[in-house]
Parts: structure tokens; C-alpha cells; sequence
């Protein structure tokens, strides 16, 4: 049995599929949440890159230093089309964290009399259900300028509570910083109205975009949002690139984050002035192989079709639905309609602990994670310490979600079997 | 390796029916020992008499992995020399640090034997030790205090 | 003819010396200062990563996790130990401008009480030589906190000006932050001094060891310095991955830089608690493949020996000072004594602008660099709008320089040659 | 390709005898292009009459590539109607760009026909169109202030 796609034939684009974990075993990925595997392409990119083309970019006028140069820009390119954007408007990061945080410095950065400036009372609105990485710095950004932080609660099934959006969202709201899927709930978030709302007050809207761009398509201009973050490694790219999508107009008016090299139009001992977006992001020797890994990456997945790669993770997602549901003392921690939902499945067993859960599952051969993934508040909101999560991707099938379903009963007879043997 | 050899009968058993599991009010040290990674938590608090450990209480949650470490180290630990006690906890951190090398001197570390199987999960050192941690804190606490 | 090494079995460790430049010419390469090549071992530890432990560090339990944090932790000791220091102490981060940055951006986050605050009127001092990266973040953190940025003059022949270093680090400096060797000059700086020069006003001391850590050496506790930024890819590294080291109790006293997953203690929707150093600047999922690449780059740099790259590249500079100063119309821009000098040669030529020079070098297969290095106002004491710079590593021989020579004669023929043709 | 196909000896000529390279006084813009990467300089002065480019002058440091083609720059739009100078401009861009595309129109570029090889190498690209740029930037400030 398996999904839409065909994955046997996709999984051998994959090379860890070729190994095997605990003892011989298959391996049975749930964790793309935190990042996902790499196809052999990915890897002959970067390593073509640096085997025939290895050269710093934008920097020399010899014949490797150009072909590099045209590799990066490539890449950039093809990042671009994939947003629906223009490549001026594409910076490469590190990973997501960097892009988000990017921002928040290079708004603290800007004088009084900009667009970007927070003052005292100036409110920046998150949601209850984000991932650190896009709640933090807007905390410190807050703390460093006398904003305001606050946020759109998460209802008990795991959905946001748009229904004091208009008081939340006011007139003193600068800036929106929103996740678009929940890498806890698997939850999709309404993106258009709550972007309707920031527009309606004249606030920025920010899209933590690092666990949908991978699964379905995400078009910036029918989004209608301002930034975009996402991280190259959890979408079949390179560890060590992210991508922060900015629109040309804003990114050209903000101050630097990152100085040094190759973002600079001219520098005294005492002062510089700035290229234009994306150099002016971009500061000393980028990450060169890794973005042209990602670019890679990009046409690998256009290659697959996005379209694609989301009908079978919907066919995934109803399949895992049904089966986790049907365990006892199991208890799915977000929502259980199919409805704006991805293919993230966070769950907590009767008596017993996540972690346990997990290591029972790892000798089975099964990766999942366990904790608060990074949304330590969600999880106090949620009264609960600590979940267990499974995360599927375009190459996992239903065998996978059996082998998870078995590997939990097995847990529960292990660890909730009456004992016998005395405490020595 | 099994869940058996991780997961012995003496820490499920740990787990069920934790020791010392009630904090006693007034200790001369109270500390919050926190999982970064998980979330979980342990309160403990240390009661000193003289240099003899009187009593250690505790509160908290977790794994089976630390909520039984920390109640084996609760009755292990209580009633001992405040020395003696931190030699046992240095040999039970040397087992649970040694990658799977080690297998503990059950003479020592009594039921701490039963962790060394956790030794080879470096993901799970930091639940055996969490309770154990937090002890040492508590400790050297207490003795800035008298 | 070689150097003290053996180039020619070296050369078959790096796969771009396969390829050919301009049809069908050798690749010579001197544009090692911007960035180096890389030895095939390194592309296959990132590869043996994706294909067989590609997994989120430090935050999953299974099986895939676990082996992943262990690379990823043993690459960050194989780094300490490389600069004779400690794992707590090495910080992975994009680039060495990253590294620089990290520094800057946190010195301005700490509090009024901190060591690292700064007050008007307190001093930074840098040189006239450096790189943009450790000057213009220096210019930035002293416009955010009113500090007053220094700096330390350089000689018509391209040395450290030490006459009035007392004045210049005085009691008001707070922070030395200066490049060990030139990227430019190829000068190697007398760290030693000026660090006694910043000890004595308890000033803390930065290196920027872009250019040294590579080819010598580098002891960060017979240094007695603070504080040191390097990036991977100078040092046959993957790129993608830089270095910061600090001291363990400096670092740990430091506020964040980067915030997000991986880096906490614990988070609540209006504050968060950091976890120690190295974890503290290290926010998100980490650039992994990277982080593994560079320890197998050091462990690659020391089965040749720093010592012998150092001698090899000793041997080296000695000829090509000799060939170059041989040419009629070139200067050299920089020391042309051996004494603390590395085998960096920036230089201009009578009546060819450093563009054309490096163009015509190029269509020979010889890379070099040309334009202001990222060091414009060193150009500007200097008083050369550009230069031409050839920049060496342990793969080069003395066969690379004779090239160079005759290339740079070549161009002297071509652009000096008497003209008749008549302009149309 | 050898050096004789990309450095043109018309290339050379202009480099060696740049034309209007001096400035002349009172121009209705001044402008100043950078090339960041290699820190080239242009100063440009355009002199308007009415409908008509007056004069073109212009100083500064560079490659061979950016001096000449801003001597021929100078020369070739100087005398030309404004919407004449900027179709001539963006014919030459064309060609720049082209990564060796396109050969250019001597009929309407002139000696700028001569750059034409310099468009298979992107880092002089920037070079080749500096004094354009200049230009182009000079004109739309003259005619703000008109
Ligand atoms: C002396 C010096 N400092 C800093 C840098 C910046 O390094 P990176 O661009 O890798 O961040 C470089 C290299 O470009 C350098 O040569
Ligand atoms: C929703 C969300 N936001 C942000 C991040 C941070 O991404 P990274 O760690 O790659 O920077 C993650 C993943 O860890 C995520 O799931």
C-alpha cells in the first residue's frame, strides 16, 4: 500500500534510505519537521560546485570566480520563481532563525523617522503557536525599543482564536510575525485574513514560512505578505542556507544587519554607505555550495511537483489521522479535521512519557521527536510538558504510518504490563 | 539492544512507585532543575543534618529514565556522610558519562547499576542525571549556607 | 621545481586541479585569500553526513540524532583543539563576519553593569589594514553606543605604526579588535605587543584570523587574546561555516546574538532564559554538513602540518619577492622583507589598471584577485585605487609564481605595446 | 578567446586618449559612479540645450574598459537629441548584456561596437557601463531640475 506518489522510486533518490538503523533494521523517517533528507542531486550540486566551480562570488574577474558568481545567482533565481518573486528580493541566510532575526535587528537599526522604527507603545503581534525562532527576537526586539508584545491565542483543538483579531491587531500594531504551519499542531493557519488585518492597520506582516514552502506551493504576491522565512534544510536542501524573501521596495529602504565584505558601495575609517538589497544583506563570503544546493533542491521538488507532493501528504495525513485516533489512551495535540491541516501529528500517550515513547519507537527503527519543539509556550497553553511527534514528507507512505501505529502498541504493552519483580 | 536492557524491571519499578516523591518543608536548600530540551522538571529540596544528608525530597516531571534516577538517588543518597555521598554521585555520573564502558560497582551505586544501560543514549544522559544534578546544586547551597 | 612540499601529490587531493581554465589551460590558482580549495575528504565527510546521519542535532532522541550531535560535537573539538582550546569555547557560525558580528551586536545587547557595555567616550580601536568585516561593525556598534572608533596607522610600507600605540590604547578603550595577517599587505601584525598594550588598560582583545589561522599556527592561550573569528573556507573548509572562539567565562557572561530554537533555557510569550555558551549563539538548526566538513579540513591541515604549510609557504614568498621586485614598473603593495610575512602580494603595475592586469592574467589560467580587497581604506593611505593581489596556499609551487611572472610580462607587452591603428 | 578579440585597439586608443575627458564647468548635473567592487571612480558633467546634449565631460579612475567606454560614450551622444542619446544608450546596454549575444550596430553604436566581446565576461560588464550609467543618471537629474 502506498500513498499518491510512487515512493518506493522517490526513496531511492534518497541515499540514507540505504541504511538501516538499531541492528538492521529499515529506517522509518517521522522527523522532516526538524529537517529532511537530502536527494543525491542535492548532494552533486554542492559537490560539483566545489569540484569545478569553487570560487568566491562577486569578488574576482577570473574565469572560476564568474562561473560561481552565475552558479550563486542561479540559485537565486530559482528560489525567486519558486516564491512567485524577483531574485533582488531573495537573501540567502544561514537558516530560518537568521532571516527572522535579520529583521528584527535591522528594524531596531533604523532611524526614528522610518518605516521600521518601534517607539514605546508600537505593538508587535505573534501567535501563541510559534516556534522560538519567531517568537524571541521579537521579544528582544521589543525589549530593545519599548514595544509592545502580544498575540493570537490558540484554541484547545489547536486553531487560532481570530476572534479579538480587531483588538489585538490595532492601530498601534507595527508589525505581524506569524507561522504559517505549526510545527507542533500541524495546523495551517488563515493567512489572507489575518494578513487583511494587518493591512487594514498598516503593519508589516511576516511570514514564518519554514514548514509550508516545503509541502505545498506559497505564492508571496497572492499572499500579499511583506517577508517570508524558510529554511533550506527542511526542504530537501542543504544544511547552512535559509532564505529570507523580502519585498524589493522594503528590503531597499532597511538598515544592514550583518557588515563586512561585499555589502558595501564605499567605506572611510569612520563610515560606510550600503549596496542595494540583496548584497546589502549578504556580508562576507556567502554560503555559496550550500545555496546552489538549495537551488537544486528547488528544481528537485518542481521536478516532484508541489501540487503533487501535497495531495499525497493529505492522503498521508487523513490515513495517520484515522489509525492514531483509533489508539487507546492516545491523544492527538491539534487539530483532528483534515481541514488546513498538514501532515504533523503531535500526541501524547497515557502514562507514558514522550521521551520513553520515543526511545521505545528508535528501536524499532522509528524517528520521531519528543519535547517541546521549540514552542515551549504553546506547550504550557496546552497544559501539556512535552509531546511526541511524528512528521511526514513526500517520501513516506503508509507503511510508515503502520510501522509508527504497531511501534506505539508495542510501547504501551512494554511499559503499562503489570510487573512483578521487587525493588531490590 | 532491547527495551529490556534500557528499560530494566528496577527502573519501571522506580518510575511507578518513586521514593521520597513529597517535598518536606524547610530545607536548607530547594532547587529547580529544568530539561532544556524536554521541558521537564525537578524540585528538590535538600535537608542537612551535622554533615549527615537527612533527607531529600522531591517533586517533578519527566521520563521513567530521570524520574527514577532521581528516586534511586533519593534513597540512595539519604542518610549518608555528605562525602560519602558525593563520592557515590561521582561514581554514578563516571557510569553514566562512559558510553556504554562501564557497567557501575552495584556496592556503590546500589540500584544506579540498573542506568548503565542509558549510558550508550547520549540523547538520555541528561534524564539520568537531571535528579543528580540537582542534588550537587542543592548540596553546595546548603553547605554556602551554614 | 617544487617548494618544500610535495604539490604534486597534494594537488591530486583537491578535485578542481582536474579541470581546466580558458581551453584547455592549467588552473592557477592565487586567489587562495579569498577563498581555498577543497581537499576531496572534506566533501566526503558533508557527504557521509547527509547520506548516513543527515538528522536535527541535539534535539531528537533516535537513533539518526544521536550520531549526528556526536560529528557535530567531535568537528567543534577537533576545531578547539586545532587553536589549543576548549570545546565550550568554539562557536560555529556562518563566517568569520558572522563571528565579528556575533561580537559587535552582543557588546551592544549587554547591560549597563556588563563589562561589555560601552558608554560614550569609551574607545575601539582597530588598524588602517583591516578587512570590512572587522571594521565596519566596529564603525556600527560605536554609532549604537556613542564610542569613539580608533584606529592605528599603517607605514608607506604597509607595517603597523607602534609609535604612539599607548595614546591611541589608552584607558577610555575598551575593545582591540585587529587582523593577524593582512589580506591585503600580507604584513603579519606583532599581536603579542599590542595585546600586552590592551592588557594594560584592560581592554579586551579580537583577532581577526582569517588569514592566519590557515597557514600557521595559532595558539589562542600563548596568545593570551580573547577573543578569535575565522572562516572555513579560507582553511580548505566547506563553505558556510565560520569559527568563533572566545574565552569559556567571557562567553558565557555574554548576552545572545542570534535568538531562537536550540539556544534557550526556557520561554514563556514574554520572556526567555538562555542556555550556556556554545549553545547561547548558536540559534536554530546549525550548519551541520558544514560544522563536519571543517573538522575534517582541520584534521586534513594537520595531517600535512602547519608547520610545514608555514615553511613551505616561507619558501615560497622568498621567491616570488625576488621575481616580482625583478619587473620592470611593478611595486609591490606591502612589506618586501620576509620578517613577518605571509605569502599574500598585492601589487600595482606602471600604466595597467589592476583590471586589465587581472584579465589578461586570467586568459593565461592564472587567478588572482584585483580592486580594493575589501579594504578600501587601506587603499585610500596607501593612496592606490586598486591593486592587483596574488595570494598563495600549500598547493601552490614555485611553478605558480614563474607563471605569474611570465603572465604579468605578457600583459606589460600587450597594454604597453606602441599602437598605429587610428581610432574610427 | 585571446586578449586582441576582448581589448579591441579601438578599446586601447580611447584608453590611451580619452575624449571630453576634462571637466567643464556649470553643468546642469554632476554625477559620481562607483564601481564598489574594485573602487573605480567616474565624475560626469552634462551640459543640456534645450533638446540637445551639449556636452558630456567627464574625470576619473579605471580599467581600460570603463575609460574607453566613457570616451566613447561621451563622444557618441554629445550632439545628439535627448531621445536619440538614450535609444543609442539602451542599444549599447543591449549589447552589454548579451553575454556575447549580440555583436552591436555600428550604425548606431559606433565605436561601441568595440565592447561587444566584453559581454562574455560578467565582472566586466560593470566596467563597460559605468559612464552610461553615469549618463543616464546625469540626464534624468538635468531634467528633474528643467
Ligand atoms: C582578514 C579578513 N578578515 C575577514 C574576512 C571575512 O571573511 P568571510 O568573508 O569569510 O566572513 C576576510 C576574508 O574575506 C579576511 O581576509
Ligand atoms: C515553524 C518553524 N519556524 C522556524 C524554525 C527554525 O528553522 P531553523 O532552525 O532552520 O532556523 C522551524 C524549525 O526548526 C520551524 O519549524
Amino acid at each position: 500500500m502506498s500513498g499518491l506518489l510512487d515512493v518506493t522510486t522517490i526513496k531511492r533518490d534518497f541515499p540514507i534510505f540505504n541504511r538501516t538503523i538499531r541492528d538492521g533494521q529499515r529506517l522509518i523517517y517521522l522527523d522532516s519537521g526538524a529537517t529532511s533528507h537530502k536527494p543525491k542531486i542535492v548532494l552533486d550540486a554542492e559537490r560539483d560546485f566545489y569540484e569545478n566551480h569553487n570560487s568566491a562570488v562577486h569578488r574576482g574577474a577570473h574565469q572560476l570566480a564568474e562561473e560561481a558568481t552565475e552558479l550563486f545567482e542561479e540559485a537565486r533565481l530559482e528560489v525567486a520563481r519558486f516564491l512567485n518573486s524577483d531574485g533582488s528580493e531573495i537573501v540567502f541566510t544561514k537558516n530560518a532563525t537568521e532571516s527572522l532575526n535579520l529583521l528584527a535587528y535591522s528594524f531596531s537599526n533604523s532611524s526614528k523617522n522610518s518605516r521600521f522604527h518601534l517607539n514605546p507603545g508600537d505593538r508587535i503581534v505573534v501567535t501563541e503557536m510559534e516556534h522560538h525562532a519567531n517568537l524571541i527576537p521579537w521579544q528582544q526586539l521589543a525589549a530593545r525599543t519599548g514595544a509592545e508584545l502580544t498575540w493570537l491565542p490558540v484554541t484547545t483543538d489547536g486553531r487560532l482564536d481570530l476572534s479579538s483579531i480587531d483588538s489585538i491587531i490595532n492601530a498601534k500594531t507595527k508589525i505581524v510575525a506569524i507561522t504559517h504551519q505549526s510545527n507542533v499542531l500541524g495546523t495551517i493557519n488563515p493567512i489572507k485574513e489575518i494578513v487583511a488585518a494587518a493591512r487594514n492597520v498598516g503593519a508589516l506582516f511576516i511570514l514564518d514560512a519554514c514548514q509550508s514552502v516545503p509541502h505545498f506551493k506559497v505564492d508571496v504576491k497572492d499572499l500579499d505578505i511583506d517577508f517570508l522565512a524558510f529554511s533550506g534544510h527542511k526542504a530537501v536542501g542543504p544544511t547552512g542556507v535559509g532564505t529570507l524573501w523580502g519585498r524589493a521596495e522594503l528590503l531597499n529602504e532597511m538598515e544592514p544587519f550583518l557588515t563586512g565584505g561585499s555589502m558595501i558601495e564605499s567605506v572611510t575609517m569612520s563610515s560606510a554607505t550600503f549596496a542595494e538589497a540583496p548584497q546589502r544583506f549578504e556580508a562576507g563570503v556567502p554560503n555559496m555550495a550550500q545555496a546552489v544546493g538549495l537551488g537544486a533542491a528547488i528544481r528537485y521538488l518542481n521536478g516532484i511537483g508541489m501540487e503533487n507532493i501535497h495531495n499525497h501528504e493529505v492522503a498521508l495525513t487523513k490515513y495517520a489521522l484515522d489509525k492514531l485516533q483509533s489508539i487507546p489512551g492516545l491523544k492527538i495535540i491539534g487539530p483532528t479535521e483534515m481541514k488546513n491541516r498538514g501532515a504533523v501529528f503531535s500526541f501524547t500517550m497515557e502514562n507514558i512519557h514522550p521521551h520513553d515513547l520515543g526511545q521505545a519507537l528508535d528501536q524499532n527503527g522509528i524517528a520521531v521527536r519528543t519535547g517541546h519543539h521549540c514552542a515551549w509556550p504553546l506547550m504550557r497553553v496546552l497544559n501539556v510538558p512535552a509531546t511526541t511527534r511524528a512528521s511526514l514528507y513526500f517520501y513516506n507512505d503508509y507503511s510508515d504510518i503502520d510501522a509508527l501505529i504497531s511501534g506505539i502498541y508495542e510501547a504501551k504493552e512494554f511499559f503499562t504490563a503489570p510487573r512483578t519483580k521487587e525493588r531490590k | 539492544m532491547n527495551l529490556d536492557s534500557l528499560y530494566q524491571e528496577v527502573i519501571l519499578d522506580h518510575y511507578k512507585n518513586p521514593l521520597n516523591k513529597k517535598l518536606i518543608p524547610n530545607p536548607i536548600a530547594q532547587v529547580t532543575h529544568l530539561n532544556t530540551s524536554c521541558g521537564d522538571e525537578i524540585i528538590l529540596n535538600l535537608h542537612l543534618n551535622g554533615d549527615l544528608v537527612e533527607h531529600i525530597t522531591w517533586e517533578g516531571i519527566g521520563c521513567s529514565i530521570s524520574q527514577a534516577s532521581t528516586s534511586v538517588m533519593s534513597d540512595l543518597l539519604t542518610g549518608k556522610q555528605i562525602n560519602e555521598a558525593m563520592s557515590i554521585l561521582e561514581s554514578f555520573v563516571e557510569v553514566i558519562q562512559s558510553k556504554g564502558k562501564l557497567n557501575g560497582d552495584e556496592e556503590i551505586i546500589g540500584d544506579g547499576v540498573a542506568f548503565a544501560g542509558v549510558s550508550k543514549f547520549p540523547a538520555r544522559v541528561k534524564c539520568a542525571l537531571i535528579g543528580w544534578m540537582a542534588f550537587k546544586d542543592a548540596l553546595s547551597q546548603g553547605l554556602a549556607k551554614k
